[in-house]
This record gives structure tokens, C-alpha cells and sequence, in this order.
């Protein structure tokens, strides 16, 4: 069904010659493993389908495609991404044809690939069942636990940028998006930094693969690759992983979309997502900001408020207590 | 991977924009000296620690008693040391690399085309085939800088001159005050020189540019691919042919390298 | 020689020679680490044994941090010998592969030297396993002291080199069996490599053209997906590629040597800027060529031996199979 | 030996750093832990060079500039002040001591205030202790 839709439009657009090129995803011989993939003609359009495991936001392979006019499948993670990086002068809005899906979620690979030893297939009903094949049997779980946990959390299935939205009813908005990010902030200070040390320092090799998933990492050198001065040593030590971690979180502030690429994309299993999505929700409590919403909009850092907030400063503080 | 100690005995900024210096290094340890010895086209590590290493070809020819290192101050490494006054102690590795093949160049003529501060090695090379003149036929050098203030060894060049078994040509790329020899390009002035290809060898050392455009005016010259020889560069760790960061396709330039003939460089991926 | 060992006596035999030696084990999906009573043999981890021969952080010299101070270099030189148990075959064969580079490189010889590794056949194939078709025989335990397979009642242990003899040599936990033993090991191992014959494509690729290798124009559909992370390269038993860093910290100082990715943009860029392999696609390419090309053209054997962690764990959905299919099909 | 905390300053040139030397001219007493770091403005200081100071071995880390309104670039503080907020919102969420990195505002004419802002900062990192959480140590962790 969302596939034929997929199939077909990519096929239109193509024969009209209103683009180049498609990008969508493809099947892999991995059962819980969808690749990107760009056709270029319409009869290549049978190798495309509607990626129940598309784990890797299309608007990152998008930026290898440039001064192409290019046609790109976009969820609502996908088409924010867009919508920031044309924000960012990073993409020119005539050269996309935005195929827009309202989008039934996607599933995390890693919570599929635990419930079996041995998994032949993925059948996604994209409503509420998945059946999760095996060489024995057939096992049918709740959509709804083997989504990746940032469409669970999910604030914007529906893109909100797109030159045609295909017909299909998607998820509802998360009523709950901030529940992970709760969890961490009601620990103790000390229970925090253990955790971040545990989930986070740890089991992270420094392998990039974050960095390079995400849509919004376009920096032709990256902060981690200065040497003059090098801000952060190149080994798995703990402080230089965190001082990695923490500004790659800070520099998505306000920008990230949450599509969950990052998580994704660890071999380690690291709850990246946290961490942006934890300043994804001070920048809408504190200054009602959210990413990816408006092309024609400020972006959070470069835009202010006399208004903003600063209680949290030391002379705020002092001032309160009439120490000054 | 150990670097041996070596001491700055002397430095001498070589160009007018300061970017170039000569570096004179004596390693402290006594036999590791006296067991040193490479061919012109070598290069070694240097390494600043705290810093990091980072390879320089050795523009002193073999015969002479400190080692020389002439280094464009461009990174990490190079800028540290740049830093470092004459009497401090530096790490050295080396000599890595192939370097020129001279023996087999004996009875030949020599040509040596050099751009900008690539002339290094070719210092070195020509210092050597000076000291074994009657093994060579003769020598011809083509060097060219942006202007007069980049020329390096300017001391020697003026000594050079007034060889007459050495054919010097120094040329800017554009008129500049003061300056009465050539101008023009390294691959134009080559093509004025038109040096034969009989019985000869060249050893082309310059950005790639002018490596590009040159190429072309040697083999018109009649130059074989494999009597021409380049010297390529890349970013290295280890000198050893082990972190395979230089590997010009299976060629890597640390330990197969950095002297390649453009016969060989032929067989190679574009990716340099 | 061929000893036996009751499965209820592993974890008993661990703890034994834990007193005597460092000992070293699967202890997650993840990866290894000391024996303190935690085994994972299911699956082959996602961390293959490299670490302990090309460790995340090999510091090769230490000085300090003032100008013109004198560097003193530093050796690993464990207390104890080492045991790596439960390694699998296809990871020992990686480490054989880079001593083909690293045969003279002191600190990888040193590791190699104090480090007894025992091996663990896999009890089937795992879904991205290809190492037979890259002429691993798992059976024949290159790289190993001894190699463990695991039986009914427990594992069959056939002994390798000098190193795993001594070993075995002062054991009760093992008892040493007759030909029977033998021969039920020769039979496993012909029925596997029966079933799994080695691919032809890489007779293909040998004689393959390098140049039409390299501008080959498959190489930009494949490259597409590819984030040019390090995730492939870090979990490779075989990538051997290495940075070299000062870390300095106040006034203290190391030289470290740690893996590095040849993905990476600044594996290859100059310090003038310059880089030979700018593009993600160059990047891509050079990775397969060197694996697929260059190594196997210079040694013979390709450098990789099939033990699927890449197309298990690449984010992107590449598999290694379609960039070898396509190569040796040009 | 009591322990005094280290803390480095990043003071705006036009505000926080004239203010700190009218502390000086001014004769104000104030605990001598912090080490200046002059800066352009405070939006200038971005959370690497921040961290980098944690890292480094600094017990503390003190961004301050202009008052709002008062900026010389016009508007450089209030893109900092947000800046910081979210900073300051994502150290605390990790377990970083939210004492040991602050913000302040202190214009060319309030030594007093720049000589309470460090005695308090002093106070409040003296009652943490030295940083240990997030200093380097070679061949430390992994």
C-alpha cells in the first residue's frame, strides 16, 4: 500500500521529468535492515519501498546529491531536517521535490532483533501488529512496543514541508515525549553522571557513526578533528569522549528534529537521543522553540528574547538573596 | 616508532614571508650518528613531543655533517616547531623511504625541476652528484619561486652560478624589483631550456600543478616514464608502512616511496 | 594432540588458571574482558579480540611536556601471561593476516608473545558469516594455541602450537583422548568445509585490473548509503590502520598509538588542507580496494575473513557481499 | 595547606573586565582563585572552550559579560545569555556539578559586584570540593 504509493509517484515524477533522481529506501538481504538508495530512472522504481526499519534520516545521504533536482521521501523527522537545513543555506528549496508521508512510525532494529534467535523476516502491518517470522514460526507483537523509541516520542509525524503529502493516515502525536528524558532528571545529580558515564562514556569507541548520521553534522571539519587547538583527544578516554558527546548535543541545540539517527547508528547501543532530546524540551518549555518547523523562521541561536530567562545566572542569584 | 634525540644546533629562516626554515639537527646519541646515513630523496620523521611527528624530507646530502630540514610552517607540528629556539632537542626518526636511485644514474645526464619549497631534496641530490661530478654527465637545474624573497639556499644558489659544470636556471613567476633572471613558470622556462632526453633522467620535485604541466613538456623533450622520477606526499604516521595512512593505491609512499617514476605512478590510482 | 574437557568443567577449569595467569573471556554480546565468573559463548561478540593486540590506547612513548625534554619509551609488559579464551577461529586468521604487516612491529609482537589464545568453533554459522568462502577453514585454527569444539558432553580441545602444548601439558581438568576423538574432529570439519567452499570470486579478483578496479562506476550507487563512520573498520578483526597522538596533561605527556578509520576525512587530509581522498565515495573505495585489491594482490589472501560484523552492525544497510559481488563480476 | 579552587574567567572586554579592574583600582577584597581570560564578548565563549577548561584541571569556570542593553556589539550577551541556559540545562542533566560553571553579568561599573561574584563562586566551589569528575588524567579511564 504505502510502498505501491512510493512506487508510484517516484515513477511519476520521474517520467514527467520534474526530477533527476528519487532517493528512498531499499530491501536489504538483512531482514531488519533498510537501506538508502537513489534511482534514477522509472524503471528502477521497483526496487523502492516504504522502509519499516529506515533508521537513517534520507536528508543525509540528500546532501551528497547536491545541485541535483532531486525527489526525497520524507517523513516528519525527514522533512524537519530539510526545513532546518534550508535554514542553514545548506539546501536550496527548488532543487527537492519533498514527497511528504504522514508518517505510521518506524521500527527500532534493535528491539526486533532480541525477540528471536533466529529471524528470517519482518512483516509491519504500519497499524498495530508486526510479525516477526521465524524458521519455526510466526510470532505477532503490538506495533506499538517494537517502534524505535523517537517515534514513540514522536511530537511531528506529519511533515511540515513538502510539495505533495501522500494520502495515508500516520501516527498521532506523542502525548508523552519527554518521558525517557524524566526518567534521567529525576535521578540524583550523582545517579545522573553515573548513568551518563555507564550508558554513555563507557561503551563509546568513538567509531562517529553518530556524527555522521545525523542530517545536521554537515560541518566540513568537525570540532573533534581541530588540532590547532585540539579540543578533544583522540583516544576512549572518558573525559574526551564526554567533552565529545556533551558539545555534538550542544551544537544540535535548537536544531535537532529527533528523527534518531544517531541512536540508530551506534553500535553500542547508546541512548544518544537523550541528550538532545532533553534540550529539544528546555528550548519548547523556555522559549517555546521547536526545530524544523518553518523555513522562513530564525533558527533558536540566532535569534533572543529580551525576555529570555536568567535566573540561572550567579548574579541573578546574588540579587534574589540581596547579596548584591 | 621510537624517535632518537636530536639537537637544533642552528636555524636559519630561509624566505622574506618567515614560512620556511632550516632546521641543522645533531643527534646526541654518538653511535646513532655515526650509524645515520641516507640517500638523497629520504625523508624523517620529526616530532616536537606533545605535539606529534610529522615527515620532512632531508634536504642535507649525506656527506654533510649535520642533518637539514628545511620545514613550511603549515600545522600542528610544524608550527610548534617553527617555535623552538636553536640548542632545543627535538625527536628524529629516519631515514625512511627509498630515496633516488643515484647509482643508477651514473653516466647520465641529470636534470632537476624544482617548484617552491618541494627543492628540499633535490638541495640534497644536487649537493651529492656535485661532490661525485665526474660520475654524471651533465647536470642541469630548473628552480623556480613565486618571487625572489621564496627562493631558498640563496647562499648556495649565488655559489652555484658561477659553476660552470652545473646549469642553473632560477626563475620567479612573475617580474618583481631587483630581479634580472628569468621569468616565467617552471614547466615554460622547461620547455625554453628543452633539456634532451637522450641518455638522461629527470627528477621532478613541485606543487602539483606545475608537476601537471611540466610532465608534458619532458616527455616532448623525449623522456621516458621511467627515467622521470617524482616524490610524493601524504599524510603519514608511521613511516613504517604499517598505519597505511599515505597508500596511493597499493603504493605506499612511506616505505615504497616517496620516489616514484612516472611509469610507475602510471599503474597508480589518481589519488595524490 | 586432542584432550577433552566435561562441560560442567569450563567455568571450574577458568577459575583455576585465572590464579595462574591473566585470563581473558567473552563476558557480553559485546566483547571480552577479564573471567570473573561471566561467559558468553552464544554468538561470536560484536568486539573481536584486536583490542588486546592492537589496543584503543598503545602508549609507545611518555616525556614531559616542556621543550626539549627526553622521551622514554614504554613497552606493555604484562605481569602475567595472558589467556584469551573463547576467540574464534576467523578472528585468530585476522590476527595472522595483520602480522603479515606487523610482523616487525615490537609492540603487536610483544602483545602476540605473552598472549595464549584459545579458540571456540562456532556452533553454526552466524546469518553474515562468510569467512569459508575468504578460504578461512575454521578447523584449522590458524592464529590459535588450541582450539575448543564443542561436543555433547563437552569440548574437544586439539592442541596447535608449543605455546597451547605447554599449556595443556600440567591440566587435570582435561584428559587426554585416542583417535576416535581424532576422528570425530577430522569429520566435523569435513562435512563444514563441504557445505561452505570457498568463494570463486576471489581468484576473480586477483586477476581483476586494478585501475578498471578503482573507476569502476559502481562505486557511487554503493558509496550512496555510506555514512563513513568508523563502525566497519573498529569492529573489523582485521583493519589494522592506526593514529598516532600526544596527549598531554599538565605537565605530563604520551605518545599514543590507537585504530583509526580510513573512513574518516582526516584519515588522508594534509596539513596544508590538501586531501587525496576527499570525497566520502574516494573513501569508500579505497577501504574494498585495500581489502579486496591491494592486500590480496601483495599476500595472496584478501584482508578480511568473513566474520560478517560489518553487515551485522552497519547502520546503513551495506553489505559486503554486493561490493565483492560487484567487484570481481566487473 | 587549605585547598583554594582554580577558576578560570572568561571576561567580556567592554563589561566584566573593566569591571574586574575597577575591582583592583578600587581595592576590593576578593579571593585570589580566579585566572582572566579576556574575550571579545561573551557570546564569543563557546561550551568547547568551556569544557575544555573543566578538562584542563579548572575546579570552576566563570563566563561573564555585559548587562542586557549594554552590550557593545549590541546584542552579543543576549544571544549568550541563551546559550547558556541551554549549556547549563544539558551539564546538569549529565551529573555535572551545575555549581562549577557560571554566569554573570557585570558592567564596566560594579567592581563591588564582580569582587561578590567571585567570592561567592569561590565559596560555592570550595563547599564541592576540587573537580575531580571531569579532569583528564593521562591513561586515566576507559
Amino acid at each position: 500500500m504505502l510502498t505501491e504509493k512510493i512506487r508510484e509517484i517516484a515513477k511519476k515524477l520521474l517520467e514527467e521529468g520534474k526530477i533527476e533522481a528519487f532517493l528512498c529506501y531499499e530491501g536489504t538481504s538483512h531482514p531488519f535492515r533498510n537501506r538508502a538508495v537513489l534511482v534514477k530512472s522509472p524503471e528502477e522504481v521497483k526496487k523502492l519501498l516504504w522502509p519499516s526499519f529506515g533508521v537513517i534520516n534520507l536528508a543525509t545521504p540528500l546532501q551528497k546529491l547536491k545541485g541535483q533536482k532531486a525527489g526525497i521521501l520524507a517523513t516528519g523527522c525527514v522533512s524537519r531536517a530539510i526545513v532546518v537545513l534550508i535554514q542553514e543555506g545548506q539546501l536550496k528549496r527548488e532543487d527537492l521535490f519533498v514527497v511528504g508521508v504522514p508518517c505510521p512510525g518506524m521500527l527500532d532494529p534493535s528491539k526486533v532483533r532480541d525477540k528471536a534467535p533466529e529471524i528470517i523476516d519482518v512483516i509491519d502491518d504500519l497499524k498495530d501488529e508486526v510479525l516477526i517470522v521465524t524458521p519455526e514460526d510466526k510470532i505477532k507483537f503490538s506495533r506499538e512496543e517494537l517502534l524505535r523509541n523517537n517515534c514513540q516520542e514522536c511530537r511531528h509525524p506529519v511533515p511540515p514541508l513538502y510539495d505533495l503529502l501522500l494520502d495515508f493516515s500516520g501516527r498521532e502525536k506523542s502525548p508523552d515525549p519527554y518521558r525517557r528524558v524524566q526518567e534521567i532528571e529525576d535521578l540524583t545529580l550523582e545517579e545522573r553522571w553515573q548513568w551518563f558515564e555507564r550508558e554513555v562514556l563507557r561503551r563509546c569507541f568513538r567509531c562517529y557513526a553518530c556524527r555522521q548520521a545525523c542530517p545536521l553534522c554537515y560541518c566540513p571539519t568537525c570540532f573533534v578533528d581541530d588540532s590547532r587547538p585540539q579540543w578533544v583527544g583522540k583516544t576512549r578516554d572518558l573525559i574526551d569522549t564526554a567533552l565529545y558527546h556533551l558539545v555534538r548535543a550542544y551544537h544540535l541545540a535548537g536544531r535537532c528534529v529527533d528523527c534518531g539517527s544517531c541512536e540508530a547508528a551506534c553500535p553500542m547501543d547508546i541512548p544518544l537521543r537523550l541528550l538532545t532530546k532533553k534540550l529539544e524540551k528546555e528550548a519548547l518549555l523556555a522559549f517555546s522553540f521547536e526545530a524544523g518547523l518553518d523555513p522562513e523562521a530564525p533558527l533558536l541561536f540566532t535569534s533572543f528574547d529580551e525576555n529570555d530567562p536568567e535566573d540561572f545566572m550567579l548574579t541573578s542569584e546574588l540579587k534574589a538573596s540581596g547579596k548584591i | 616508532m621510537i624517535p632518537y634525540p636530536a639537537r637544533i644546533e642552528r636555524t636559519v629562516v630561509e624566505t622574506e614571508d618567515g614560512l620556511l626554515k632550516s632546521f641543522y639537527l645533531r643527534l646526541l646519541d654518538e653511535e646513532a650518528s655515526r650509524e645515520f646515513s641516507h640517500r638523497p630523496g629520504q625523508f624523517a620523521m620529526l616530532s616536537v613531543l606533545g605535539k606529534g611527528e610529522c615527515p620532512i624530507g632531508i634536504a642535507s646530502a649525506p656527506s654533510e655533517k649535520l642533518l637539514m630540514f628545511t620545514v613550511f610552517r603549515t600545522g600542528l607540528v610544524t608550527d610548534a616547531l617553527h617555535r623552538l629556539p636553536e640548542g632545543t632537542i627535538i625527536g628524529l626518526r629516519g631515514p625512511l623511504g627509498n630515496g633516488y636511485p643515484l647509482e643508477k644514474f651514473k653516466g647520465k645526464n641529470v636534470v632537476l625541476i624544482a617548484g617552491g619549497f618541494a627543492v628540499t631534496t633535490l638541495r640534497a641530490t644536487l649537493v651529492y652528484l656535485l661532490e661525485h661530478r665526474a660520475d654524471y654527465g651533465e647536470i642541469t637545474m630548473i628552480y623556480g619561486a613565486r618571487n625572489p624573497g621564496l627562493l631558498l639556499y640563496k647562499p648556495e644558489l649565488e655559489a652555484w652560478k658561477k659553476r660552470d659544470d652545473l646549469k642553473l636556471y632560477l626563475t620567479i613567476d612573475r617580474e618583481a624589483p631587483g630581479w634580472d633572471g628569468l621569468v616565467g613558470f617552471v614547466p615554460q622556462i622547461t620547455e625554453q631550456v628543452a633539456p634532451s632526453g637522450e641518455n638522461a633522467v629527470a627528477l621532478v620535485c613541485g606543487p602539483p600543478i606545475m608537476i601537471k604541466f611540466t610532465l608534458p613538456v619532458l616527455e616532448k623533450c623525449g623522456f621516458k616514464p621511467e627515467d622521470i622520477y617524482l616524490s610524493l606526499e601524504n599524510r603519514m604516521r608511521c613511516g613504517l608502512g604499517l598505519c597505511h595512512h599515505c597508500n596511493v593505491g597499493p603504493f605506499l609512499v612511506c616505505k615504497d616511496g616517496p620516489v616514484i617514476t612516472l611509469a610507475e605512478l602510471k599503474k597508480l590510482p589518481p589519488e595524490y | 594432540m586432542f584432550y577433552f574437557l566435561p562441560r560442567e568443567a569450563l567455568k571450574n577449569w577458568l577459575s583455576e588458571i585465572s590464579k595462574v595467569h591473566e585470563v581473558f573471556v567473552p563476558v557480553s554480546p559485546s566483547g571480552f574482558g577479564p573471567y570473573e565468573g561471566k561467559l558468553y559463548l552464544e554468538k561470536k561478540t560484536k568486539l573481536s579480540a584486536k583490542e588486546f593486540f592492537l589496543p584503543w590506547r598503545e602508549v609507545i612513548l611518555k616525556f614531559e611536556a616542556r621543550p626539549g625534554a627526553l622521551p622514554s619509551p614504554v613497552f606493555f609488559e604484562p605481569v602475567k601471561e595472558r589467556i584469551i579464551f573463547g576467540v574464534r577461529p576467523c578472528d585468530a586468521k585476522g590476527l595472522t593476516l595483520i602480522e603479515k604487516v606487523f610482523g616487525e612491529d615490537p609492540f603487536f609482537q610483544k602483545r602476540r608473545e605473552k598472549t595464549i589464545l584459545l579458540g571456540l568453533l562456532c556452533k553454526e554459522p552466524g546469518r553474515e558469516c562468510f569467512g569459508w568462502a575468504m578460504g578461512v577453514n575454521p578447523f584449522a585454527g590458524e592464529g590459535l594455541d588450541a582450539l575448543f569444539l564443542e561436543q555433547a558432553e563437552g569440548y574437544l580441545v586439539k592442541l596447535l602450537s608449543p605455546k597451547g602444548e605447554k599449556l595443556f601439558k600440567d591440566q587435570e581438568a582435561f584428559e587426554k583422548v585416542g583417535e576416535e576423538a581424532q576422528n570425530s574432529f577430522k569429520k566435523a570439519e569435513k562435512e563444514f568445509l563441504e557445505k561452505h567452499p570457498k568463494a570463486p570470486a576471489l581468484e576473480k579478483l586477483k586477476e581483476a585490473d586494478l585501475l578498471k578496479l578503482y573507476e569502476a562506476d559502481f562505486w557511487e550507487g554503493l558509496a550512496l548509503p555510506c555514512l563513513n563512520c568508523g563502525i566497519c573498520t573498529f569492529l573489523c578483526p582485521t583493519c589494522y590502520c592506526f593514529d598516532v597522538q600526544d596527549e598531554v596533561v599538565g605537565l605530563e605527556g604520551e605518545r599514543v598509538r590507537l585504530p583509526e578509520a580510513c573512513m574518516f576525512e582526516l584519515y588522508s587530509r594534509h596539513a596544508s588542507g590538501h586531501n587525496p581522498r576527499r570525497s566520502p565515495v574516494a573513501r569508500f573505495r579505497n577501504r574494498f580496494m585495500h581489502k579486496f585489491k591491494y592486500f590480496l594482490d601483495e599476500y595472496g589472501e584478501p584482508l578480511c575473513v568473513g566474520c560478517g560484523r560489518c553487515n551485522e552492525e552497519c547502520p546503513a544497510g551495506i553489505n559486503l557481499w554486493e561490493v565483492i559481488r560487484a567487484m570481481s563480476t566487473l | 595547606m587549605s585547598w583554594e579552587p582554580r577558576i578560570i574567567a572568561f571576561l567580556c572586554n567592554w563589561c566584566s573586565y573593566a569591571g574586574a579592574d575597577l575591582a583592583g583600582v578600587s581595592r576590593l577584597r576578593y579571593p585570589p582563585t580566579i585566572r582572566i581570560v579576556r574575550v571579545p564578548c561573551s557570546s564569543r565563549v563557546s561550551p568547547a572552550m568551556i569544557l575544555d577548561a573543566l578538562k584542563s584541571g579548572a575546579d570552576g569556570v566563570l563566563v561573564s559579560g555585559c548587562h542586557p542593553g549594554d552590550c557593545h556589539y549590541l546584542t552579543g550577551n543576549l544571544f549568550a545569555r541563551r546559550r547558556f541556559f541551554m549549556l547549563k540545562k544539558l551539564l546538569e542533566f549529565v551529573g555535572l556539578e551545575p555549581e562549577r560553571v557560571q554566569f554573570a553579568w557585570v558592567s564596566a561599573s560594579e567592581g563591588d559586584v564582580f569582587a561578590k561574584v567571585v567570592s561567592e563562586l569561590t565559596e560555592k566551589i570550595k563547599l564541592l570540593g576540587p573537580n575531580t569528575r571531569f579532569r583528564k588524567i593521562l591513561g586515566g579511564k576507559i
